[in-house]
């Protein structure tokens, strides 16, 4: 049977993942999925603890990671459409050149 | 560790990283897909069933798409905007890399307490329900708003200008 | 209510789906190898040239006076006169076509070679199972292909050739009893080479 | 950009106009697309989906049809009107016919004018009813009304053929007259045909006038004003949809068209509902025509005697014959010098003429209203390239 | 438990959804806006009458005519909060009350904003605010009530400001809002206080609710720093709600201002519905506001009921005085509002529930009588509001004029036919017999003076004498906008208001004449039903005790105040416009000084508002002074050494330092990027920032 | 009897699997249970591509493919030796991973979501816990895959169509999953098997199918017009809307990758008409109970049939919508009647069985369709008009 560690690690590993793509890509919709994935890190957690922890009948984790994932959405649908917004603006989606808080 | 978890957990890292790496924008969100979907599959296997799919139809049918759609309408996948590493590549990555081992550090120094697997928990469908009714009803209720409020104001960031302030 | 001419659509395909089973008048398709229209006697698509007896070649009634060559509108015609005369059906001598083609790829169908032809020797066919996998000799049409018998011509479009027929026989023998008048009065002159126009001979 | 269109929006995109041009999208249509009629093309450019410019791109069946008739005889021209408008050559022929009789100065018997007036109509029917198959046929409707458009003009091709000769490009018109004379029992054919077509249009409006969906696709779809369709010289029932009330057949009376009782049906909004909708009406006037005429056919000659088939030469002199064609006016406009060929010869074709209102009549609507505003324009490209 | 106990709800939901429904619609649908307003408040009133019904017959019945419907709500942490709502007889009254005088107005105000272009705002808000009243009325959790009682505010607010675009209309919408808020301030902080104490908001819970015997025994026990008990505390911030909300004395201001708003709304809300809702928020807390500490005996009054008695009387007085002077129709009647609120007041404060909630009733039909006839006028003199510029329309509004006058004699008390004579004669025997003080009593019986005096004075203004329209028509200009004002009328003529203005009149005038029978002593049945006591017929207690003597007097006084506006105004027609006030005349400072409300408002623009322009000025003059001099001071300190430095720099130190400086300045530049604008830049302190938060966590758990 | 033969796969499969060793059994089970439905459902694809094509010639007075085969019946094959041998044409310029992945994924994902469809009694591959919710969650693959085949084609018209087909199954997917809650609601499960049961058993001779009821006929039909828009059938085939943009987001296909998205298209459809089926119609259910000697699975595919049939009535009548009326229509009038159509349920649970309940369910549904119809043609307001003609 697969230990907690496992997933655990796991987890980091995709939070890593998600942490080293938001931070080096330029694409903003790259960055934004790079965060989209480090969220379904702290998912992946929440379920590994839930199944492991001591009370998997109280179904907490499995709320969380609902709570989470329903943010989530709402996040990518917020995030995409402020991107669509600056782009419409910037004519780019490029974060190096998006530097200027004018419209 | 199960073959199957090591399975799974190699399409994710696969999956993910790649849509990390990848040039094409369009190819990263397919690629992320794949990662998400193994993840979701880990959720089904970790007994979290609703989750997992609710994964699938949320990461897939929606994130996805609304990515790809993003990248169509800001023309990102074009060629001529394929875009690299922005200038934080070694910094960014070696930050991550540093994420990664204090995290595993913790992980490895820090689970055994719950290392044991108790039996196949139950979480029958119904059961969610009902405990999001009762028990995480006001979560609920402000997730809905939260929703809501997303779904105005994504609406409202999206539509064109011009006719925004007509 | 919304829905209310979709549902009228909906009963119109429903009656004729129905219809397609019993009523012949609905499924109008005719199963082309097995089955086949009857023809239509006014059907017309290419030229032929017609012949009287039984001897093709001498019995074209193509006089080769290039009139149809001259007014076919795409030029599908081509005719090359003889520097002979033959005798035609009757005996009497005339030039005849040496070469007589028609490009079928180019013409028309237009049927202005029968308007103009003054002696029918042009009518219009019905055949069209044509095909070749020869594009450009397969379509050129020759003199030997072109040419067809007045029985064939008789077959395909009766009424007209009854009284293409009947025409030609009333000249003929206005020819002979003119003929016979001119040996008869021994004006011993050669008859002349052109016969009375009979372009309009419906 | 359109002349007619008074407000033109900024195409160029300049550093004063808002508009992204990153979203705007340019789109071929044709020459090989399944909706153009033919080997038609429009430069589209699409903002999303909407139309913000369309460049009409036509000529690719350009046969040089008006300088090849400076060669032929007059006779040797019929043959080619037929393939103006290939899928109404009686008319084609008419209107052809009609310009070298007023440059000749040729009478044209009663009964032939019946027979014209006849074939003309089923002509007229025949456009109407495939126009509007292809136009749902646009709308995708996956080819219902557009086969039982064609079981019907079947129909009234086997008459063609029993008459003529040939289903489409029948060269039926000569002169001062006919080619032919109708055939035994054609009469009776047609009669049944021209009374079993009020049953079809019955079916076929069943079909669609109600229908919502088409109601929705047509309704307030490419507009053309009454103002717009007089001063593009829009003509046929493109124009009466519009509401201008011009028909040849009224106006010009003619032929014999002054015997016969018919009423022209308008449109008010000029969309293409109102398009679709007219020839539907149109259609039934038809029959009424027909009806009539196929009473009153007078026996006689179907040949004005005088007129010479070959070696016609008529003196020198201008003429414009035009008619109503299916599509609308149908001009031929002949010079003279007195030889066997014309001096001068020009087609006033209503399809190209009535599709010069295409971009005003697209510009803000869906990639998908096009082809349904270019279906319900009527156009077949022979006729627009010739 | 009885269907309409259950289904209680459905009397404010359905308003709502009529606001609903009418907020969504077309500013074009007009008539499905009135009619779902109107029908909802049909629906409703007809549910009402059956609540009361049900509530009759559970009396006749001899059962408890007190029933709740709780229910939970959610759930925080492990506490349920719980709403519920009450049908016992006050709600009973109050809903018909309600409803069926917010009836009468909807109609009503079909004609009387026929001609506005936002009357489907209108109604919607009406509707909202109808629904937001039935909740304050059937709420049994304090929590709820607030709410409503907050949405009631709100909609005031709004109806206020209906014509938003005048800006005396916006000013008062405002002026209202922040006043009614500084009163529910307290409110509030009662609400909080009470729910720590007690634990539940609920009203009734079957001996588990805040005003139920053990929760109220649990409040007295409970001391506070100030010396008295908590429940009084609780009780006087919640009064403060009510000061608010129905303009008793501090925060009186606001009502007369409120006048700016659509007639309608003033006779809806200030006058009948609204106002009230402090009145009966009182009588709902009674038990609270009435709890003795400990061992005092039921004779004695509570410390609350006494501030509540002493701020009613003092705004009976106050008001009635002020409105001697005015000469605004509808402001007359504000301060007439403000003083029989404070009549109200008084009578809960000395009499009980019963007493202060007969006047309530009955002052809600004659006082929507006086403003819709009000209005009425205003409507037929094309939105003259100015009492000086009407006059003689006696002849030409017959229907407005009776029933006005119905009102008016409802209003002074006039004795024994008119409501009023009875609910305000209860107020004053229960004044008169009053342990504490005599006082309240003179206040009050002189306010009913006062009352009778400037009602009478308005009569003949408004009615009497000649017409004075026509000839100030040019003179005088109105504001811009003429709010109530139905210009489609062509001709600038008094005339008789259409018959959906005048119907509801007439139907509220007998009301307003014949409800004082059910609580008169020899009858008291509203206030048996009430107090749910035995109900006899008993003609001597008329005579009883003190009864008759106040009685009598203040029928004399009431003759007297009537008298006094005949003699002084009635005697002689009033000549023009402009002449002087006759009572004027007498006193012209006094005059003015009554004309201006006391100048309370310039007190409090003076004092509040101007000590806060001060204290603004003063924090203006420390910022820029004090701490900016600070700043700058050590701005120049740092300066001088900085040039100190600099001259160091160049001349001691020149061109050793120079690299080490260029270094600095290089690193500087690398610092920067961390501010450099970029998200990723930000994105990687995060990370830094979580590394070592999850280093010290680590190290920490190792220790 | 009727028993064995309703059970007849069930029992061959576990007798099949006791001559397998026991380490191998799930293997073989899963194999056995999985090979059936591969092999079904591409051969009902090839039926009704043949039956499509003659009811839509009946219905256009033609006689429909006739040649091959008696009475034509072997066309399918034909089509699929010409698809098979035509060339693979992939664009230069296309993303040719993605580009060839677009049609498989395609085919994947529709075969997936047949293990949670109760084919007959017992006859399910997995009876999930949240069954409804993974065919939902699988079906939103599908948009994945047509955004990958437009986008890989690096063609407008393609792109167009992909645009346009998301666009569409986003919108619809709404309704589509909201139409299922009122059965979900009655039913107190997701999974399919536990809602085909629900549905068992017989009122007399009537079903108890949730399609007599007003909630669950509202929903039917919502449900059936979100699936036509979900598979992109007429008259909601935007994306494909050959006269538009000709074929919209497999224009640049050609040959046996052609074929997979006409399989994959139709493999959809029968899905998603599955799923009515199993929410609806009872699933596997006899229509009447004197009938129910029939096998299980011989109802369904009569149940599938019947559906697929409607789908190419429909097809053979109407016309196209324009991509905005579409959209209009999903948002205006769908999602808010499903929406009330929820509400209607929940007020059916809540009142008690009788008349009123049906009075109350059935007005609400009416009304409301009526105002929102209305609503969707405000503005518009096109109606048939009347001409007047020139004197």
């Amino acid at each position: 049977m697969t230990p907690m560690s496992g997933y655990l690690l796991l987890s980091a590993l995709l939070f890593s993942i998600g942490l080293a793509g938001a931070l080096t890509r330029r694409n903003a919709i790259l960055v934004l999925i790079g965060i989209e994935l480090m969220l379904n890190a702290a998912n992946l957690n929440f379920i590994a603890f839930w199944r492991y922890g001591p009370h998997p009948e109280a179904l907490t984790g499995i709320m969380f990671a609902i709570f989470s994932i329903s943010v989530a959405a709402a996040e990518a649908a917020v995030g995409l459409s402020i991107i669509l917004a600056v782009y419409r603006h910037s004519k780019t989606t490029d974060l190096d050149q998006m530097n200027s808080m004018k419209g | 560790m199960t073959i199957t978890f090591l399975l799974l957990a190699a399409t994710t890292i696969t999956g993910t990283a790649a849509a990390m790496s990848l040039k094409n924008l369009v190819h990263c969100v397919l690629a992320l897909t794949l990662g998400l979907v193994s993840l979701a599959a880990l959720y089904l296997q970790l007994g979290a069933q609703f989750v997992g799919f609710t994964q699938i139809l949320v990461y897939v049918g929606a994130v996805a798409i609304l990515a790809a759609f993003a990248i169509m309408m800001t023309r990102s996948a074009e060629p001529a905007v394929l875009t690299g590493s922005s200038s934080f590549r070694v910094s960014g990555a070696l930050i991550a890399l540093v994420v990664f081992a204090v995290l595993g550090w913790a992980v490895w120094s820090g689970t055994g307490a719950l290392a044991v697997l108790g039996p196949e928990p139950e979480a029958p469908v119904n059961e969610i329900g009902v405990a999001l009714m009762h028990r995480f009803v006001l979560p609920l209720e402000i997730i809905g708003l939260l929703l809501t409020a997303a779904l105005i104001g994504a609406g409202i960031l999206a539509m064109d200008e011009t006719r925004r302030t007509k | 209510m919304l829905g209310e001419g979709i549902l009228k659509g909906l009963t119109e395909t429903a009656r004729n789906f129905l219809g397609s089973y019993v009523s012949k008048d609905r499924l109008t398709t005719i199963q082309f190898p097995e089955e086949r229209l009857p023809q239509i006697e006014a059907t017309r698509d290419f030229p032929f040239l017609v012949y009287d007896g039984t001897e093709w070649e001498a019995g074209l009634r193509c006089v080769s006076c290039q009139i149809c060559e001259k007014e076919c509108p795409p030029k599908c015609i081509y005719i090359e006169k003889s520097k002979d005369k033959k005798p035609d059906a009757t005996g009497k001598l005339q030039f005849y076509p040496t070469t007589f083609n028609i490009d079928i790829s180019v013409c028309m169908s237009c049927q202005i070679c029968v308007e103009v032809c003054p002696f029918d020797a042009i009518k219009m066919n019905v055949e069209f199972e044509m095909s070749s996998e020869d594009r450009f000799g397969g379509l050129l049409l020759r003199k030997e292909q072109l040419a067809k018998s007045n029985e064939y011509y008789n077959k395909i479009h009766p009424t007209e050739a009854t009284a293409v027929d009947a025409a030609l026989a009333e000249e003929r023998a206005k020819a002979e009893a003119k003929a016979r008048q001119t040996t008869e009065a021994k004006a011993a002159t050669p008859a002349p080479m052109a016969t009375p126009e009979a372009g309009e001979t419906k | 950009m359109s002349i007619l269109t008074e407000t033109p929006i900024d195409l160029v995109p300049g550093p004063s106009s808002d508009r992204s041009e990153g979203q705007l999208l340019e789109v071929s249509m044709g020459p090989q697309h399944p909706s153009t009629h033919g080997v038609f093309r429009m430069d589209v450019t699409l903002d999303g989906e909407k139309v913000v410019k369309l460049k009409p791109v036509f000529g690719y069946l350009h046969r040089n049809h008006e300088k090849i008739a400076e060669t032929e005889s007059y006779l040797g021209c019929m043959p080619y009107t037929d393939r103006l408008d290939y899928i109404c050559s009686i008319t084609n022929n008419w209107a052809y016919a009609l310009a070298v009789e007023k440059l000749a100065g040729i009478q044209v018997p009663e009964r032939a004018e019946y027979l014209r007036i006849i074939t003309g109509e089923l002509t007229r029917l025949q456009n109407h009813a495939g126009l509007v198959g292809f136009l749902m046929q646009d709308m995708g409707a996956s080819g219902t009304p557009l086969m039982y458009a064609f079981r019907e003009r079947e129909k009234v091709l086997d008459l063609f053929e029993a008459l003529t000769g040939a289903r489409m490009m029948c060269n039926y018109m000569r002169f001062g007259g006919c080619r032919v004379d109708v055939p035994a029992n054609w009469l009776q054919q047609a009669q049944k045909v021209i009374d079993g077509f009020p049953q079809f249009l019955d079916e076929f409006e069943n079909l669609l006038t109600s229908n919502e969906i088409l109601m929705a696709r047509t309704q307030g779809v490419g507009v053309v004003t009454r103002e717009q369709a007089i001063n593009a010289g829009i003509s046929g029932p493109m124009a009466r949809a519009s509401g201008v009330n011009y028909d040849l057949r009224k106006v010009d009376k003619y032929g014999i068209y002054d015997r016969f009782s018919f009423r022209v049906p308008l449109g008010e909004h000029g969309d293409v509902y109102d398009r679709y909708m007219l020839r539907a009406l149109e259609m039934r006037e038809s029959i009424e025509i027909l009806k009539q005429a196929m009473r009153d056919l007078p026996a006689g000659p179907i040949m004005d005697p005088n007129t010479k088939i070959r070696g016609f030469r008529p003196k020198a002199g201008e003429a414009y014959g035009r008619i109503e064609g299916p599509k609308g006016e149908l001009g031929f406009y002949l010079i003279s010098d007195g030889t066997a060929s014309p001096y001068r010869y020009r087609v006033r074709p209503p399809s190209l003429i009535n599709l010069t209102l295409l971009e005003d009549m697209c510009l803000g609507q869906n990639v998908a209203d096009i082809v349904i505003i270019l279906g319900s324009v009527d156009i077949v490209l022979g006729e627009v390239d010739r | 438990m009885n269907w309409i106990v259950r289904n209680l709800w459905l009397v404010p939901v359905l308003p709502l959804l009529a606001a609903g429904i009418s907020a969504l619609a077309k500013r074009k649908s007009r008539a499905m806006a009135a009619s779902l307003a109107i029908g909802s408040m049909a629906i409703s009133f007809l549910l009402s009458v059956w609540a009361f019904a049900h509530v009759l017959l559970l009396r006749s019945n001899g059962q408890a005519t007190q029933q709740v419907f709780n229910f939970r709500w959610f759930q925080f942490g492990n506490e349920w909060l719980s709403l519920g709502w009450i049908l016992n007889p006050l709600t009973a009254v109050m809903l018909v009350m309600v409803t069926f005088v917010g009836m009468l107005i909807f109609i009503y105000s079909v004609g009387y904003m026929e001609h506005d272009d936002n009357f489907t705002r209108f109604f919607c808000f009406l509707a909202l605010f109808a629904s937001a009243m039935l909740g304050v009325v059937i709420a049994n959790n304090l929590l709820l009530l607030f709410m409503c009682w907050e949405i009631v505010g709100l909609t005031s607010y709004l109806l206020i400001g209906f014509w938003y675009e005048k800006p005396s209309a916006a000013a008062a919408s405002k002026k209202a809002f922040i006043t009614t808020r500084i009163g529910d301030l307290p409110f509030f902080l009662g609400i909080v206080w009470l729910y720590a104490q007690s634990g539940t908001l609920l009203f009734y819970n079957n001996g588990a609710g805040c005003l139920e015997s053990t929760s109220i025994n649990h409040l007295l026990t409970q001391p506070t720093p100030l010396g008295f008990c908590s429940a009084t505390g609780i009780a006087l911030l919640v009064f403060c709600g009510a000061i608010g909300k129905s303009g008793q004395f501090p925060l009186h201001v606001w009502l007369p201002d409120a006048m700016e708003g659509p007639t309608p709304v003033s006779a809806l809300i200030h006058a009948a519905t609204m106002v009230a809702a402090g009145v009966f928020l009182v009588a709902r807390v009674y038990p609270l506001m009435s709890a003795h500490s400990g061992i005092a005996t039921e004779l004695t009054t509570s410390t609350a009921l006494q501030a509540v008695t002493w701020i009613g009387a003092i705004t009976a007085l106050f008001g009635a005085v002020i409105a001697v002077a005015q000469f605004d129709i509808k402001r007359i009647l504000a301060y007439s509002t403000v003083s029989q609120l404070g009549y109200m007041m008084m009578g809960l404060g000395v009499g009980g529930v019963a007493v202060g909630m007969f006047h309530l009733i009955t002052h809600a039909f004659f006082k929507s009588l006086l403003f819709l006839g009000a209005g009425s006028v205003i409507h037929g003199c094309s939105g003259e509001q100015d009492i000086r510029r009407m006059g003689g329309l006696r002849k030409l509004m017959p229907f407005t004029f009776a029933t006005y006058t119905v009102g008016m004699l409802a209003l002074c008390g006039f004795p024994f036919f008119f409501s009023g004579f009875w609910s305000k004669d209860e107020i004053l025997h229960a004044a008169h017999s009053w342990n504490i003080s005599q006082a309240p009593y003179y206040m009050g019986a002189f306010a009913a003076l006062l009352t009778a005096f400037y009602m009478s004075r308005q009569m003949f203004y408004i009615f009497g004498g000649k017409s004075r329209l026509t000839e100030s028509s040019e003179g005088h200009s109105h504001s811009p906008v003429s709010p109530d004002h139905s210009s489609h009328h062509g001709s600038n003529s008094p005339h008789e208001s259409p018959k959906v203005m005048t119907v509801p009149l007439m139907l509220l005038a007998p009301v307003a004449l014949l409800l004082g029978f059910f609580g008169t002593p020899a009858w008291p049945w509203f206030q048996s039903f009430l107090d749910a006591t035995q109900l006899a017929v008993d003609f001597g207690a008329l005579s009883e005790g003190s009864m008759l003597p106040v009685m009598l007097s203040s029928s004399v006084i009431v003759l007297l105040g009537l008298g006094i506006g005949w003699w002084i105004y009635g005697r002689r027609p009033i000549k023009s416009a402009e002449a002087p006030d006759n009572l004027g005349k007498l006193s012209p400072p006094l005059f003015t000084f009554l004309g201006h409300a006391f100048y309370v408002d310039a007190l409090y623009g003076a004092t509040v508002i101007n000590l806060n322009t001060q204290l603004s000025k003063i924090s203006d003059w420390l910022d820029r002074w004090i701490w900016n001099g600070a700043v700058k001071t050590v701005t120049n300190i740092v300066l001088g050494l900085a040039h100190l430095d600099n001259f160091l720099d160049t001349h001691v130190v020149n061109s050793g330092f120079d690299e080490g400086c260029q270094s600095v300045s290089r690193s500087g530049q690398i610092l920067s990027l961390l501010q450099a604008g970029r998200i990723q830049g930000y994105l990687k302190i995060v990370a830094g920032a979580g590394i070592a938060f999850t280093l010290l966590l680590l190290w920490k758990a190792k220790i | 009897m009727p028993e064995m033969i309703d059970q007849i796969f069930v029992l061959l499969k576990h007798w099949l699997l006791a001559y397998v060793p026991a380490a191998l059994q799930p293997i073989v089970s899963a194999v056995l249970s999985v090979v059936p439905v591969l092999v079904a459902f591409p051969l009902l694809f090839a039926i009704t591509t043949v039956l499509e094509r003659k009811g839509l010639g009946r219905m256009q007075n033609r006689y429909g493919p006739n040649r091959v085969g008696p009475f034509g019946i072997l066309q399918p094959m034909a089509d699929g030796i010409k698809s098979l041998t035509k060339e693979d044409i992939i664009p230069r310029t296309a993303d040719q991973v993605v580009h060839f992945l677009a049609p498989v994924m395609l085919v994947i994902a529709s075969f997936v979501v047949y293990s949670v469809l109760p084919i007959g009694k017992n006859m399910v591959l997995a009876n999930l816990n949240a069954g409804v919710l993974f065919f939902f969650a699988v079906g939103s693959m599908v948009e994945l895959s047509v955004f990958m085949a437009g986008w890989s084609s690096r063609s407008k018209y393609s792109l167009l169509g992909a645009m346009r087909a998301i666009a569409q199954m986003i919108s619809y997917e709404m309704p589509l999953v909201l139409a299922s809650v009122v059965v979900i609601m009655a039913a107190g499960s997701l999974s399919t098997v536990a809602i085909v049961n629900m549905q068992a058993g017989y009122t007399g001779i009537w079903p108890r199918w949730y399609v007599f009821t007003p909630w669950g006929l509202t929903g039917f039909v919502i449900f059936m017009i979100a699936a036509t828009a979900e598979s992109n059938r007429c008259p909601f085939d935007m994306p494909e809307g050959e006269s538009e943009i000709i074929a919209g987001y497999y224009i640049e296909y050609s040959g046996f990758k052609f074929a997979l998205f006409f399989l994959g298209e139709y493999l959809g459809m029968f899905a998603t008409s599955a799923m009515a089926i199993t929410l609806f119609l009872g699933g596997w259910a006899a229509p009447f109970s004197f009938l129910t000697w029939i096998p299980s699975y011989v109802w369904f595919f009569v149940k599938l049939l019947i559906i697929i049939m409607a789908f190419i009535w429909v097809r053979g009548t109407l016309p196209r919508l324009r991509m905005d009326q579409l959209m209009n229509f999903a948002w205006k009038f769908m999602l808010p009647l499903s929406i009330i159509n929820i509400v209607g349920a929940g007020v059916w649970h809540l009142i008690p069985a009788g008349f009123t309940r049906w009075l109350i369910d059935s007005l609400l549904v009416i009304v409301s369709c009526v105002l929102l119809s209305r609503g969707i043609r405000r503005g518009k307001s096109f109606h048939v008009r009347t001409y007047r003609f020139a004197s």
